[in-house]
């Protein structure tokens, strides 16, 4: 789960960490009254989860109130990226000496965390790691021993600030572990993290993602959600526990278990298929899974047909057969529906969906289905 | 023989008494798995209905009680991390754990309590274990599978099935076959058990089935060419056409950072000299002509 | 640091943990307001940091708020071994099924946290090892490696307590250990902790202990210390950084170092005076020190000597001898005061202190100087 | 021979800069001691008044730019944990630790997370340790002290000293005198240094300070009769009069539900055929006529 700047910087507040002084507004005349509580000049920043934001236009400087007001008007409403600017951050220019990049990421392959900080700040991490590696300073957390001061010394001493400033480093790294932690998160960007020239230091942006899975336990973290930023239909499958992401194609793609729905999505984009969606109903194949699943596929625009892959295991295929052909007598489905199964009677379920009357092509294999699919979805 | 489970396992089911639980307790000893003892704490010394299985509060209990080796595990997410704990302070040997959702922190605090130590985790997030005609350990449809000499591995759950269903008709019979599960952390990687399979004079070949994400399949494929192997291997890799950034569903199947592409995983396994199948129709063929 | 039963209570009820229903009073009519609230009946209990209320008739049951007025007028006011009750919990009555002890302690053996459950509760602990050990059960908690809720079940389920209760009670150690470990406690107690008729449970009693080392971070654990509930002068050794512990008899002893302390009064003990106290200047020898701690032995009742036992080491014994006798010039010390000091120009400093014209005897060994001590300690 | 420290020592003071450090840095070197670096975070390159020695802003630089096998800590007590941690993450083989005031959590979890390791922890609160002639770690004044052939273990500071210094002028010389500190959570208890001092031909025998509180002395007492011992040991106890549950100055040296008393001690070390001074003042007899 993604959440904002604005909420991210309210994290690393509460957690000690120094950030730049900062408000939020919803409109121009909110956006004009915290800048006058801060003072101007400050930076008008749209809140929203895709980034380049910058390029984008979504972060302006303004010199006096009426600029602000103005800068908040023409990044409020803005698209970027799909997103629409509904919050805007209103931050008091900082002073800045150096620009560094601070932040700690879950990491898979040792199987812990990573603390990172680099002296190129203000930049993509990424691109840093590609031209000068050099500038970038890691060190493993274990995810049961901890995160010692020394740790973080150690990293804050390589950056080539001032001695004050490492201190204030350290700090800062040791209270973005904690928070980091005890959020469940799986990322904490701080980005830049600024040097003063009086050799203090200061959060200018903030980032965080979660794991979904400990959402349980963080509602906090949770009630941060904002469903506006997500894909609808993502939305809408989490709220029926479906797996789903958008492709964009014109193929709506429906299986059980998520590596045959990858599978399904390699088949027919070989066939010369262009899947519209990824979207799993888990292990089994209940008819109201398939009935909600049905529902979403059908919201994607520009859909032209549906391809259905189950494989019946402990469920018998006879009996995912009976349930497809009730959700599909209830429902209005204007596109055609390619039906592969395989497993358990799979003839019996074969027969039954062939013998329903419905507009329904079944195949015994993935690969006749895709390229059965991929005909019809041409034009 | 076969690996990690046979007809000397004896299985405790932890969440015995929840619906999953129950269901599989009763599908597992249907296909011959010696189920010794169920646990759900506070519910020790009542019955599940329809199933001649004592239970527990505690792991401890049923370990003394029933002498098991091994365990599954069917209980929510929140609680699964611990019931791993519970079951390795137990002295249980091999902890299969099917639950999926569990957060990646406990899973975490759950390797790195147990490295070094004697047991072997399997999953989270996984079918489980099978060792066709002996012991079915998990949710996986016994009836596809048929004992034989070739090995499965796989982070997928019904792509598994496909597979293995594929083989069987094809008249190629499996040793045992492993859900390693879809998480980015999981108790036994291929690594974990490819050596097992090796070590393993009934398995001649082994099926690796992967996906997008994490490094798995490389340290395989590294692993298989570190020394010379007896066993062959055949691998497919799942999300050729998956964008990167977005979750598959399997909470480890994402390609970040770039990292983790079903490209790069295939180029690495065929430098390495292991056969990719490009379909997974073409898996039973590959395994009949791989050279010995 | 040890605080009152319903600042632990308050603690337990933070961390999520049962606690009975119940309110603090300083006055009776607050106590019968409090109880009008709970409803009748209750138990009025002293707040104090000394055990054995109980017997001392410390805790009472009142049926009426009448009752309950009458209880708190007899209660606070009370000297309980010394402490004067200040303040009274007032607490509704709870049925009880069974009670238990559940607690969790540092152990200082094996270098981490026990964690104690027993099926007898509402007496002493220590009885209940002594005479019955089959009813304890102990878990040892791993200092890095922490507590899980099943090493908590399965004490829990070793208590004889019906099921429901038992996981009642794996859930409140569980908390418990999570308060204890955050709070940088060295002792926890619940005693009782109780099963209800209906299985449900309760903390009917809180105790809790800290480490003084970490009150540095613990600042709202900090806040709650009463040093009402403190000897004086030990509150007074505190603030000077001294460490003091009242003893009772009649010759003041000051030394440096806690070893050379313990060991003069047993030397003492042994010529057969009796050590007023114990207290440690530390281990030099400022003459700042020495001041503050003559003038907490002062303040020691029926003190007839006082006996000064220095090592000198690093700093020189005519340096300590200067100090000494600077700070003896300056105060009015009605006893008689013995010296013993070795060391660093131990000659010099004699010499020093044999020539300063002030009322004290010099002794070379501490034998000889307990002797002497003792001797005028003599009615 | 000595244990522990000698002129082969390589010492780094952490918290150089305060004021403890610098001036315990000074008298180190003016012992013998051979200090090559200090260390205090956001000092490094400057210089401390008065003292030859580099400094740094961490001990891993400290190692590396002066090969340093040693370390004593003079930092405040919230920060001891981590410095402790940190001289073992620089791969520092022995850490002497003075300050006083530690947490018991903070030292619980050093011990736990250095278990098992490559690593000697002396103290904390403790005086140092001293090889005399050699080298001399920590804040006891070197001149008490003298080059020869009894070990001493104390968990005390000036008494040591006393006892010491009453060693000297007996015309007892001492190989290495080991304060172990007056905490309830110690790096090196008695056990972990008498087997030291067995292994040190040098030395004959050990006088062994204890005090009320915990149970090191009884350990020490079963060490000493597990196998047949070289090294004699002559040992005092602190505390005889004290009362129980009252913290006598060290954080450790309390009696606590009646155990720890110094009659228990005394009784087990007698019975261990250890003998025991009932006075400071008996214990250069008592080493001189203790049978080899």
């Amino acid at each position: 789960m993604k959440i904002h700047e604005y909420q991210a910087r309210s994290l690393f507040e509460s957690a000690g960490i120094p950030v730049a002084r900062a408000g939020i507004a919803q409109t121009p005349s909110e956006a004009r009254a915290v800048a006058e509580k801060l003072g101007v000049p400050v930076a008008v920043k749209a809140q929203v989860h895709v980034g380049g934001r910058g390029k984008a236009g979504g972060v302006k400087l303004a010199n006096t109130p009426s600029e602000v007001e103005t800068a908040a008007r023409e990044i409020l409403g803005m698209k970027i990226k799909g997103s629409t600017v509904r919050t805007v951050l209103v931050m008091e220019k900082v002073d800045i000496a150096q620009e560094l990049y601070l932040g700690m990421v879950f990491d898979r392959d040792h199987r812990g965390y990573t603390v990172i900080a680099s002296s190129a700040g203000g930049i993509d991490i990424e691109e840093v790691s590609a031209k000068t590696p050099e500038k970038i300073h890691r060190v493993f957390v274990h995810p049961v021993q901890g995160f010692s001061p020394h740790q973080a010394r150690e990293v804050a001493f390589r950056l080539g600030v001032p001695k004050k400033a490492s201190l204030e480093i350290a700090r800062t790294l040791v209270l973005l572990h904690r928070v980091f932690v005890q959020t469940d998160a799986t990322l904490a960007e701080i980005n830049p993290y600024v040097v003063r020239p009086d050799e203090t230091t200061v959060a200018i942006d903030a980032k965080m993602n979660f794991d979904d899975n400990a959402l349980f336990r963080q509602k906090s973290v949770e009630s941060m959600r904002d469903t506006g930023e997500e894909e609808p239909l993502e939305v809408e499958a989490k709220n029926a526990d479906l797996a789903y992401v958008h492709l964009g194609g014109d193929i709506g793609i429906i299986g059980n278990g998520a590596g045959l729905v990858m599978t399904t999505l390699d088949v027919v984009t070989a066939a010369g298929g262009k899947p519209a969606n990824f979207l799993d109903i888990g292990g089994s194949s209940s008819p109201e899974k398939v009935r909600r699943a049905m529902e979403i596929v059908l919201k994607e625009p520009g859909l032209r047909v549906i391809f259905i892959n189950v494989f019946g295991g402990i469920t018998r295929c006879d009996d995912v057969a009976n349930g497809l052909v009730q959700v599909f007598k209830k429902m209005n489905v204007p596109s055609p529906i390619v039906i592969r199964m395989t497993g358990t009677n799979v003839d019996q379920g074969m027969k039954i969906l062939n013998d329903s009357g419905l507009n329904l092509k079944t195949f015994p294999t993935m690969q006749a289905a895709a390229k059965e699919a991929a005909r019809l979805a041409k034009p | 023989m076969s690996i990690l489970v046979d007809s000397r396992t004896r299985l405790i089911v932890q969440g015995i008494t929840g619906r999953d639980g129950s269901f599989h307790a009763r599908q597992m000893i249907d296909y011959g798995t010696n189920v010794v003892a169920g646990v759900t704490p506070g519910k020790g010394g009542t019955r599940v209905d329809g199933l001649d299985v004592p239970v527990f509060d505690t792991v401890r209990e049923a370990v003394e009680a029933a002498q098991a080796n091994a365990s599954v595990i069917y209980v929510p997410a929140s609680a699964s991390a611990d019931a791993i704990l519970e079951s390795a302070d137990a002295g249980v040997q091999l902890v299969i754990c099917i639950t999926e959702g569990i957060p990646v922190n406990d899973m975490l605090r759950v390797h790195h309590l147990l490295a070094g130590g004697n047991i072997t985790i399997v999953g989270p997030n996984c079918p489980g274990v099978i060792s066709p005609g002996k012991c079915k350990v998990g949710i996986m449809p016994g009836f596809i599978h048929k004992p034989g000499r070739v090995g499965v591995v796989s982070r997928s759950g019904t792509l598994t099935y496909e597979i293995v269903y594929a083989l069987t008709q094809a008249g190629i019979g499996q040793s045992t076959c492993v859900g390693v599960g879809g998480d980015p952390v999981i108790g036994s990687k291929f690594t974990d058990l490819l050596p097992k399979f090796e070590a393993d004079p009934d398995t001649d070949a082994v099926v690796l089935v992967g996906e997008i994400g994490g490094a798995d399949e490389e340290e395989a494929a590294a692993w298989y060419t570190r020394s010379p192997r007896r066993i062959r291997i055949v691998a497919f890799i799942a999300g050729v056409s998956a964008p990167p950034g977005k979750r598959m569903g399997h909470a480890g199947a994402i390609i970040s950072g770039g990292k983790g592409t079903a490209k790069d995983k295939i180029e690495t396994l065929m430098n390495h000299g292991i056969p990719v199948a490009s379909d997974t129709s073409q898996i039973p063929d590959l395994v009949k002509k791989v050279p010995g």
